[in-house]
């Protein structure tokens, strides 16, 4: 038999701090791959994830890449787990010439072809987040008060710079930048900045849950009307739950539908006919990640050409007005390294649900 | 609002985590006094105590006033064991021997609470209220306020029984001489025990006050890099210490928190530290080691 | 056996030693002379040990000279004076625990070499030519003297108290010492232990040419075979001379040396007991 | 064995690490109110054999594999070492072994834990100073700054502290002056006739040893190679000359006149 | 018992292989590694590789910690002083890579004795935890030192050229390494037959007297930082070209532990030690993710379960040689040596 199945290696992070997302992803991933491989594969050849746990660290993710290249001979597409990762990996992927990678970062930096040529991002990089955010609120409240609070890691300042140039463009006034030290608990100092500081909104980033409700919570008590923003990964609504009232109109950017998004999506209905219970935002994002890398190799299989990275990539920048099947409620278009489309959800604590309050906003012209 | 208000209610909130600084640092010292063991893992124990407290209250759902109990002995029984398990056959080992083996316990108690609770964050049951405490027009976060009551009369209580109680010569001698203690009729094991268990069980209630305020994860055992600073501003063996470099730092921290931003705490913190290594080794209260030939 | 070296002189004058408002040592002053044994004596706490630290430069005393064969050396720190040939002993033995003894000798010469840290990561060259001939002079000059060949390769922490201080005593004549302090060489040493040792200290100021410079508190050893006594209370010379002058003189009788004899002092338990 | 007998050590043997065997079956007594002084040379095994009596070998990775200790009317096997102690068995260490960091009123204080469970009364430290007035003026010093000889007074202080019945003295005279040697041995006395305390007495130095000490034990390594009351050991030929340095008429030799030769003793060969 | 080996001269007697016995078992070791890239797979050569960059930091840490008694948590932070050099330098000048890592691990040593100039004042505990901070300290500035660090993100880094040939594929890499390591961890055990080593392991067991005995404690305590750290700035070097990224989130003190670590379980103050326990450190979560491998048919989500048990490992291993093997593999490695000595056909 030559049709040999097709291999997705993953590093994904099953354990260690990013683990909620990680075990998310791969239910995401592995669905997508049985509605595939149900419908017969990409050109008749099965797909398959291969994985393993990186526990969210770099060495790890990248021994997991070296083990899994060297077991697995088919292995064209790739999931990453981190930005680290992506950006230690990077020169050996171009050097295999084998494969496309995504994965769970969201890091601007990756938003760039020409240093990241096999790799890109299945939604809006951390800077587009907080354009789409901006926008929003521009549109809201013209001319509003902006504080932003980072983490002091990697992450948490990605998107610094472009939100200050972003916001002046938008004629927002940021009064007032805020980092955290990774791991604090006690922000009692930076309430009290953020109390002097009046904002209208209190923009996010760079955390996933902790320290945000200590935050809101003196926010209130202070009686502060400032409105909280977040970026994807802090807008899950089942890590909100636990934190009750307080959480309630907490809001943020996310590019994907909710699981209990009741608009039209098959997409959707089969998700919740194959789990019927909640599946997290990570879920949707390992899924559509999934769906955008088979597209690719779909479609260079289809061409009759062989499945290398540059072929592979090529192939993902042909994906244009793309019906996700509701995942993401327009259709889409990858020319570059990202998806840069987005919506504005807010958390109903009473519900215990993100609500949409804004249209899909886009960043393609 | 003017700046000297704002500056005030900095301050407070600064003394504020300060408080839960001293009360993770007197874990430190109460274990270092007795048995010269600068344990790393107090950060972990901490953790545990964070995470007991939230088994007991949210999953079991027994009443706050059973559970914070039940958790602080909690800290105590990995006191216990940690203690008769490994340092009490660590006996006569050098200290840097048994300093490591703390930092391997911190890595396997990590480890259990990935294991058993996993690592997402979680947020505990709260039992403080979240009124916020006016003191005329500065505003103190109520939970701050409460946790530093708590850690001034902990650590009050410690500074008298220190003072008045032998039991506290006991602990010194054995530190300074294990054979020596046994020989003066000193229960050396027993010294040892309960050490282990108050401090862990100091820590584990620090670490409920902490996860009240910013909810527990296997990473919050970070706390106890800046309580070693206190320790080591403070004085290893010095409960005095703790207290005022605990406040010093808290304070430290909340100013260049402030005014320079969040990501220079860190770097201002252990710049003291070393600063303080130089000029005060052991110090500001510390007892200095006796070095003759 | 060794050629001999030109024995030193040393001479402490005026010196002056204080701990926060102890004072240690008062304004002392006493020469040794070159080749001789002088034996430094007195009771406890008198500031011996603090002295011996000034000699070789551990404490920094706050008032006085050291004078080393006629020069000042005060200013010197410790290795300075080791190069210079200061070498000692401790009252509580110092031995590098980890090492055997053929290292700890070694260890000694450590201020004469010359190995520098390239030199010992390559090792071959330079390095091995040094340590052989540093090798074959320990063996040859000390091992055999002191007759530790048998414990050449056993970890010192192993030794018995007895052969340690053998070890000490080996270690600091691989420092080519020209002046050698002892701090208590015999303490805790029965009769026929202290005979050897007694014998080795003179055979190694004859045979060595070393002048010698002795802490201790066994009166017989050190009346044998020192041929001079300083006399040291509360951090003061209060007597000094040939040892038969000291051990007549009252001073140092009450305060130091009692009545020296057991068979007084059984006697006079008897009679307190009756 | 007689009816006042304190201690009874009988054919203990130690091996510490696992490996290195020290003590071969040896034994001793000691009886009620007597001072009995054990001699040997470096490494015979005499702090062995007051570590295994006070239960302190298992710190030092040492234990007694053959043989038993009776003190006080009863085997030691069960008592742990502080337990030992507040039966009233006090063991003055090698090297004095004060606690540095304390003061020397802490010292003191230390000691008192002896006392626990036991319902005596406590003894005032004026009972410690009125023997050691020097002391008394550093009460309130760190004790790790005393010299050697105060630190050994300290040392026997606590003992006087812990009323006990025995005390282990392990070379009470190490690194002390002539004068204080004979002070502090002459105080050893004094304590053991008004207090009737018991003592072991470990020494190098033989002739003091000999001056208060009603019985004496000569070992040689792990071994008990000649004992006996000290007015026939004072006499015996090897230990006044391997002990006392007589060589055979009056008065000590001298050390001048020690030559390299190696002599043998009787009870070796 | 082992009986003294009666040598002729003295320096058979100080050679570092001295019997038949050690020259047959280094011969063979030296033909595994040859012979190694032709047979392991990618994988197995990335993890030698990387066991060569452990070896390499880890006998560094064993010269400060094992020999000369000073703590180090600060290892990682040194490697990452090594790294960004080598990172810069590949950016900013192209030097050969070989010169790039002499000057990472030069800068490295150069941190490392600014890092230990507290050990004048203090030792011990007091120390591993000045060098946590003096770690901290370094880690603000690979933040914020953007122009330099490349800020949070970090830099990456060329390969490294040899000949015109882009060393890039772990079996290129791995005739780097190697001999590197190799000659890093000879010049180690070089050290301590020379009047240096002995110089640090008296300062390890008691310095003050070492002072009298005419060392210079300053001067060596600093020395000894410094080789330590060069050793760790050249691994760290390796390294970069090994991950060929460099980001402050690279060297964390997880990292400085994990040395620490790998020279406990090998064994404080052993060459042997420092190597046999940096492999084992590096291979055990390995070996961890095998047996889970095999696990995971039987367990349900045993997958998840890797990463808690390899940190419970990772600290368990650290406990249970300290409490039950103090002196680490080098000594069951001993042990097992001694065993075959008194077999029938020793040399
Ligand atoms: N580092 C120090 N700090 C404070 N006091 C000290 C220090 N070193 C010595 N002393 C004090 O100085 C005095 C002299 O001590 P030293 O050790 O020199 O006495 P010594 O003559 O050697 O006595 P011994 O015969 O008992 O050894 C003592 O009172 C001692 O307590
Ligand atoms: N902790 C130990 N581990 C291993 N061997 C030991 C230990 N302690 C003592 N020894 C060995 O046991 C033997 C007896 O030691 P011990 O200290 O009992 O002798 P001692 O008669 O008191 O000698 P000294 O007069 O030197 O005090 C010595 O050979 C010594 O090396
Ligand atoms: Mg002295
Ligand atoms: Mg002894």
């Amino acid at each position: 038999q030559d049709k040999e199945d097709i291999v997705i290696g993953g590093s994904i992070p099953l354990t260690g701090v990013f683990a909620f997302a990680g075990v998310a992803i791969e239910a995401g991933i592995q669905d997508y791959l049985k509605i595939l491989n149900e419908q017969g594969g990409i050109d008749g050849r099965q797909v398959r994830l291969a994985y393993e746990d990186t526990g969210y660290q770099v060495d790890q993710s990248v021994a997991v890449f070296n083990k899994l290249t060297s077991q697995n001979e088919n292995m064209h597409l790739y999931y990453g787990d981190s930005t680290a990762f992506s950006r230690t990996i990077n020169p050996e992927l171009i050097r295999r010439n084998a494969m496309i990678m995504a994965g769970a970062s969201f890091a601007s930096e990756i938003n760039d072809p020409e240093n990241f040529p096999y790799q890109f991002i299945a939604g809006p990089d951390y800077s587009e987040m907080f354009s789409i955010l901006l926008e929003y609120i521009a549109k809201e409240k013209p001319g509003a008060r902006i504080v932003t609070v980072n983490s002091d890691s990697e992450f948490g300042r990605d998107p610094i710079e472009s939100t200050r140039a972003r916001a002046a463009e938008l004629g927002l006034e940021i009064v007032e930048e805020i980092i955290t030290p990774p791991g604090a608990v006690d922000v009692s100092t930076e309430v009290l900045k953020l109390r002097r500081a009046r904002p209208d909104y209190t923009l996010f980033h760079g955390y996933i849950l902790a320290p945000l409700p200590e935050f809101m919570t003196q926010a209130k008590q202070l009686g502060l009307e400032t409105k909280f923003m977040g970026t994807f990964w802090s807008m899950d609504s089942s890590i909100w739950a636990d934190v009750g009232e307080v959480a309630d109109g907490f809001m943020g950017v996310m590019p994907y539908r909710y699981y209990y998004d009741e608009e039209d999506a098959p997409m959707l209905d089969r998700i919740r006919e194959m789990r019927p219970e909640y599946q997290a935002t990570g879920y949707m994002q390992g899924f559509l990640t999934a769906m955008l890398m088979t597209e690719a190799a779909k479609r260079t299989l289809e061409a009759g050409n062989e499945l290398t990275a540059e072929n592979l990539k090529a192939s993902l920048n042909t994906i244009e007005d793309f019906d996700t099947g509701g995942i993401i409620g327009v259709p889409i278009s990858v020319p570059g390294n990202t998806v840069p489309v987005g919506r504005i959800y807010q958390y109903d604590a009473a519900d215990k649900r993100m609500e949409p309050v804004s249209d899909w906003i886009s960043l393609q012209e | 609002m003017s700046d000297l208000l704002f500056f005030i209610e900095v301050s407070l909130a600064g003394l504020g985590s300060g408080a839960l600084l001293s009360l993770t640092a007197l874990a430190f010292v109460l274990i270092y006094k007795a048995t010269r063991v600068i344990n790393l893992a107090v950060g972990e124990t901490l953790m545990m105590g964070g995470y007991f407290f939230f088994a007991l209250a949210a999953g079991m759902s027994l009443p706050v006033w059973v559970a914070i109990p039940l958790a602080i002995a909690g800290g105590g029984l990995i006191g216990a064991i940690v203690e008769r398990g490994i340092i009490r056959r660590m006996l006569g080992e050098s200290p840097i021997s048994v300093f490591m083996v703390t930092v391997g316990l911190g890595s396997v108690l990590v480890g259990l609470v990935e294991f058993i609770w996993g690592t997402d964050p979680r947020s505990l049951p709260d039992f403080m209220g979240s009124a916020p405490i006016f003191l005329g027009e500065v505003y103190v976060s109520r939970k701050i306020a409460i946790s530093f009551v708590v850690a001034a009369v902990v650590i009050a209580i410690f500074l008298v029984l220190f003072r008045y109680w032998r039991g506290g010569v006991a602990l010194r001698a054995t530190a300074t001489d294990q054979a020596a203690a046994y020989s003066c009729g000193i229960n050396v094991p027993g010294v040892f025990s309960l050490a282990w268990i108050i401090g862990c069980g100091t820590a584990a209630g620090a670490g409920m006050l902490l996860g009240q305020i910013g909810g527990i994860a296997p990473t919050m055992g970070a706390f106890g890099l800046s309580a070693l600073v206190v320790v080591i501003v403070g004085g290893l063996d010095s409960v005095a210490g703790a207290l005022i470099a605990g406040l010093f730092i808290g304070l430290v921290e909340a100013w260049t928190g402030t005014y320079l931003g969040g990501e220079y705490k860190l770097v201002f913190t252990f710049g003291i530290l070393i600063l303080m290594l130089m000029i005060r080794p052991y110090g500001l209260f510390g007892t200095t080691e006796i070095e003759r030939l | 056996m060794r050629a001999p070296m030109k024995p030193a002189s040393l001479e402490v004058a005026g010196l002056s030693l204080s701990f926060g408002g102890l004072k240690a040592i008062n304004d002392v002053s006493f020469s040794v002379e070159p080749g001789s044994i002088t034996a430094l004596i007195g009771p406890n706490g008198a500031g011996k040990t603090s002295m011996f630290n000034c000699i070789s430069g551990f404490y920094k005393p706050q008032r006085g000279a050291i004078r080393f064969d006629g020069e000042d050396v005060s200013r010197t720190h410790p290795p300075e004076r080791a190069r210079m040939g200061f070498a000692r002993t401790f009252q509580n033995i110092a031995l590098f625990r980890g090492m055997t003894v053929l290292d700890n000798i070694k260890l000694g010469r450590h201020a004469h070499m010359k190995t520098n840290i390239f030199q010992a990561l390559a090792y071959f060259g330079t390095a091995a030519r040094e340590e052989m001939e540093l090798r074959a002079e320990v063996e040859r000059d000390i091992i055999d003297f002191l007759e530790i060949n048998h414990i050449r390769h056993m970890p010192v922490a192993s030794l018995s108290y007895g052969l340690q201080k053998r070890v000490e005593l080996a270690r600091a004549l691989a420092m080519r010492p020209r002046i050698l302090l002892l701090d208590e060489p015999v303490a805790g040493m029965n009769r026929e232990e202290t005979e050897d040792m007694a014998r080795f200290i003179l055979d190694v100021k004859e045979e060595w040419g070393t002048t010698i410079l002795m802490v201790e508190h066994d009166m017989g050893m050190v009346m044998d075979i020192s041929d001079h006594v300083v006399v040291l209370n509360f951090g003061q010379v209060i007597a000094s001379g040939l040892p038969h002058e000291v051990q007549e003189n009252p001073q140092v009788v009450e305060a130091y040396l009692g009545s020296g004899d057991p068979a007084a002092l059984m006697k006079r338990l008897a009679e307190e007991a009756a | 064995m007689a009816a006042d007998t304190i201690l009874s050590v009988e054919n203990i043997e130690v091996v510490y690490n696992k490996t290195i065997q020290v003590l071969r079956g040896l034994s001793l007594t000691v009886e009620r109110g007597k001072v009995v002084t054990l001699l040997g040379s470096n490494g015979a095994g005499k702090s062995t054999t007051l570590k295994a009596i006070s239960s302190l070998l298992s710190l030092e990775d040492g234990a007694v594999t053959a043989g038993s200790i009776t003190f006080d009317g009863k085997a030691i096997a069960d008592d742990t070492p502080h337990g030992l102690v507040r039966r009233g068995l006090f063991h003055v260490m090698e090297g004095r072994r004060i606690f540095e960091d304390l003061t020397v009123e802490e010292n003191l204080t230390a000691a008192t834990f002896a006392l626990s469970g036991r319902g005596v009364k406590p003894t005032s430290f004026d009972v410690v100073y009125g023997y050691f007035p020097r002391l008394y003026e550093r009460r309130h010093g760190r004790a790790g700054y005393l010299s050697g000889g105060e630190q050994q007074m300290l040392a026997i202080g606590r003992a006087l502290i812990a009323q006990p019945k025995l005390i282990l003295l392990d070379e009470p005279s190490l690194g002390l002056s002539p004068i204080l040697v004979e002070e502090i041995f002459g105080i050893i006395a004094r304590i053991n006739r008004e207090t009737g305390v018991s003592m072991l007495l470990v020494e190098q130095n033989a002739a003091v040893a000999f001056a208060v000490a009603h019985y004496g034990y000569i070992m040689e390594t792990g071994k008990i190679v000649l004992d006996g009351p000290t007015e026939r050991l004072v006499s015996d030929q090897d230990v006044r000359e391997f002990y006392l340095g007589m060589s055979g008429g009056e008065g000590a030799r001298s050390y001048r006149d020690v030559k390299h030769y190696k002599r043998r003793k009787r009870w070796l060969s | 018992m082992r009986i003294a080996t009666a040598n002729e001269t003295y320096l058979a007697d100080e050679a570092l292989l001295s019997t038949r016995t050690q020259w047959a078992w280094m011969g063979v070791l030296a033909l595994v590694l040859i012979a190694a890239p032709f047979v392991l797979n990618n994988y197995w050569l990335y993890l030698a590789c990387l066991v060569a960059i452990n070896v390499a930091s880890a006998t560094g840490l064993n010269i400060l910690t094992g020999y000369t008694g000073l703590v180090s948590l600060g290892q990682g932070a040194f490697m990452a002083v090594g790294a960004y050099t080598v990172a810069w330098l590949e950016a900013n000048v192209g030097t050969p890579f070989f010169v790039n890592l002499v000057a990472g691990g030069a800068l490295a040593a150069l941190v490392g004795v600014f890092v230990g100039i507290p050990s004048l004042r203090v030792k011990g505990l007091y120390l591993a935890i000045a060098t946590i901070g003096a770690s901290i300290i370094l880690q603000f500035f690979f933040v914020n030192w953007s122009s330099v660090t490349g800020g949070s993100r970090g830099i990456n880094v060329a390969p490294a050229t040899f000949f015109g040939t882009q060393l890039t594929t772990y079996f290129q890499l791995y005739w780097l390494f190697v001999p590197i390591a190799a000659l890093m961890v000879l010049g180690a055990a070089n050290l301590f037959r020379t009047r240096v080593g002995r110089a640090f392991i008296a300062i390890r067991d008691r310095d003050i007297s070492a002072e009298v005995l005419g060392i210079p404690l300053l001067r060596y305590k600093l020395l000894s930082f410094a080789i330590s750290s060069f050793y760790a700035g050249v691994a760290g070097g390796m390294w970069a070209y090994f991950f060929r990224s460099v980001s402050p989130e690279s060297f964390t003190i997880v990292e400085s532990i994990f040395y620490l670590a790998a020279v406990i379980v090998g064994g404080m103050g052993s060459i042997l030690g420092g190597v046999i326990g940096a492999a084992f450190m590096t291979l055990v979560p390995e070996i961890l993710r095998f047996g889970v491998e095999i696990a995971s048919p039987y367990v349900s989500n045993a997958a998840t379960l890797l990463s808690p048990i390899r940190t419970v490992a990772f600290g368990g291993l650290i406990i249970a040689f300290l409490v039950l093997e103090p002196q680490g593999l080098a000594e069951i490695v001993q042990r097992i040596r001694r065993f075959f000595h008194l077999w029938p056909f020793k040399k």
